[in-house]
């Protein structure tokens, strides 16, 4: 097997570039690349692009590289809880591209898969439709959206081998196999990394193909954005 | 006039067995609460869950087990976890029956405004757009009016649209409407102790009564 | 949960009419539904219109239903080692259209997933494309493709739980898994059936949400092709 | 000229470290057989495996682990399995480096046709347009001449085609031939014994050589 591990964050993010198109995976604060992104706090590195479905919040996840100045534009299908956010934005320091969920999903899912439109339902009729191609599918209307690929995707998993196979635990999953496979260069951090044989092949989320560096992290936090509790 | 737990047991009563549903944030996300345990449903959670259980006890909070709102869930037995594209493709697919969502306006013909205000900061749609276009019954919890006391109930949205034409009943707490497919609110159901006059006022969209509008029963 | 069980293959199929439009797991004649199969047999039904990868053998899966003349058409992308396939075709008894197997894959994937068209480079400049449109996206040219749905999906996994999540063993998950979701009616035969609760969320290859039928199958034979051993 | 098993063991050669290679059936199976165990390479089945290991002993047969062949192979240490879209994403999305494949004609243009002889039963192309519709390097292995003496190595294809202008490399038991971009096959090395005059003789499309044209050396 191809061993794709490096030795920690900064290895693995050390050559990405200003202005890189960038995916990282997430949903909330759930299942985000904590030691990436510390790593990237260290680069002196601007005008990135960052297609992710959230933003993080003011001072945890994609917020701190928004508070650092090194996001030019977001592709997101939910920005709210981020006051920084909303100061760059409305002062015009940072672009935002707003895609329905299940559009994003499929255009990053689109884009690992090799193929470059499909037709969905998803904001016909609304703004999002403006300048693209409507179709008659069966008597219901559709939209062409185009697949997404990113220079790298930077992802979080739960357990991984150094082939690059992952899993993934509970809902931190979310964007993060897709996006694997939707990034030229795929580096994804996990909190265990074993050997190659630790991992049923049977039980894997995402297969080693995608993943071109794997590093175990460090100190993941986890932060909860709405603890909720039953009595 | 009814609470925001009473709009979601009133949804509630709409619910089949059987069947996988979708719960929005907020009111939607109450009803919950109120199917009777005689019903096998499963709700789903877009961001990567089939089976949502009910709030962790304090020592069972996991940070990698949230629902859409991104607050802490439990599982169920039998219970499944998937990736967001596979998520979208059930509601995409029409394998998610019923969705129920808030709604800032709807229309006479079911259009439907949740997402934006022209002026204020955009915070995104987030699935909003898919499940609207996709689900085959969509269900609108919502105030019949704002706080100034304009309807809510249009002839067409002033705002900008989530979708179109895919709201198939409204519960506000005024009334239970339905869109009729040729357009216009169907007037179903009044609140406990809301005449039929106050609905009509307060309804800015065509309203159409068919006989006898009952009041609503809880149990 | 939702409990999804019948009580044997017959249940499972006992209305599918005759001129329905199927789709069937297996990948040669691993993991295909072979209980459903067996059961479709006694009914007295035709004109079936049959997605699967492949057609079985003369005296084993799909190659049976061939047999007693039960299938007005097959939808393949390799329908070899079959003889009485052959003679039918030659005779013009039996309908054939071949789809490259990716091709195959994605029209049902996306069939499952509300996903009316796609584009895909896949027999580009070929007779597959004869008919289609073509596009061209980054400077590469591609076919439209439309998603594809059956009546009815029957599909065989390893194990299954009441309310119809799935696990798939080896490489017999192949087809089974997107067709699940692209049938209106899912069937779903199974090795070994177990109480909810008993899978591990996390590992599961099919959610229930798309599966309408589940039973245990019986006397699995599993017949091999190719059998290939290594001294 | 060479045997199937030296086309096999001179394409093993092309193999790069760190490479997930897709090898068809007939020759290109036996390709593994001669990759050295210095370089890390994963061979896919595009029936839903990553990392294909050796035949099995006859005690470990798997009726549930075959590759697309229908052959029952094993697993290795790291191998990950998967379904038939998935797979597919792969192949399409570029994710496989090599494909390695037979045909029955190839054009200078770098055409391949191995699918459908007219008249002929089809058995269908499995899942080869595909392959050649996506990977990056494309390698054939074929037979120079057919059986009655004709050059499969054309200006155009005759036979139906799999797909265009996707073919980098023949090697057959005569040669080793790049496709050049504006057309024609650039004659890299003759098979031990083989003349250029013979190459040129069985080449029917446009021979391209540059310079001195070395014989193959075999490790």
């Amino acid at each position: 097997m191809i061993n794709k591990t490096v030795k920690d964050a900064h290895e693995a993010v050390a050559d990405i570039p200003t202005g890189a198109f960038l995916m990282m995976g997430g949903f909330g604060l759930s299942g985000i690349p904590e030691n990436c992104i510390s790593a990237l706090l260290q680069r002196d590195i601007k005008d990135l692009t960052i297609v992710s479905n959230n933003a993080g919040v003011d001072d945890f996840g994609i917020g701190l590289l928004l508070k650092k100045r090194m996001v030019k534009k977001m592709i997101s299908s939910y920005v709210g809880e981020n006051a920084e956010f909303e100061r760059q934005l409305l002062q015009g320091e940072l672009e935002v591209e707003l895609i329905p969920q299940g559009t994003l999903a499929e255009r990053v899912r689109a884009g690992g898969a090799g193929i470059p439109a499909f037709f969905t339902p998803a904001g016909v009729g609304t703004e999002v439709a403006e300048g693209k191609e409507i179709r008659e599918f069966d008597g219901k209307q559709y939209l062409m959206e185009t697949g997404l690929k990113a220079d790298f995707s930077i992802i979080k998993a739960w357990k991984g081998d150094t082939a690059g196979n992952l899993i993934f635990k509970g809902t931190a999953r979310n964007f993060n196999p897709i996006m694997a496979a939707a990034g030229k260069i795929c580096i994804a951090e996990v909190e265990e990394l074993v050997e190659i044989g630790e991992l049923d092949p049977n039980q894997i989320h995402t297969p080693g193909i995608y993943v071109q560096r794997i590093f175990e992290g460090r100190n993941y936090e986890k932060r909860i954005e709405q603890r909720t509790v039953s009595n | 006039m009814l609470s925001k737990n009473q709009i979601a047991q009133r949804i509630a009563k709409e619910v089949k067995n059987g069947q996988y549903i979708n719960l929005g944030i907020g009111i939607p996300t109450l009803v919950a609460n109120y199917i009777p345990d005689s019903l096998e449903v499963v709700l789903q959670s877009e961001n990567g869950l089939l089976g949502i259980g009910p709030f962790p006890k304090e020592e069972d909070v996991d940070p990698d087990l949230i629902n859409a709102g991104k607050q802490t869930i439990t599982m169920l037995k039998g219970s499944v976890l998937f990736n967001s594209a596979e998520s979208f493709a059930m509601i995409r697919g029409g394998h998610v029956h019923l969705t129920i969502l808030g709604a800032m306006e709807v229309s006479e013909n079911g259009d439907i405004a949740n997402w934006k205000i022209p002026g204020k900061m955009v915070k995104g749609m987030g699935g909003a757009m898919d499940l609207v276009a996709s689900a085959e019954n969509i269900i609108v919890a919502m105030q019949h009016c704002s706080k100034s006391g304009e309807s809510k109930l249009l002839t067409e949205c002033t705002l900008p649209i989530t979708g179109v034409r895919c709201v198939k009943k409204i519960v506000s707490d005024l009334a239970v409407l339905e869109v009729s497919p040729s357009g216009g609110f169907i007037l179903k159901e009044r609140a406990p102790g809301v005449s039929v006059e106050e609905i009509k006022e307060k309804t800015s969209g065509k309203l159409i009564i068919e006989g006898e509008v009952p009041e609503m029963v809880f149990d």
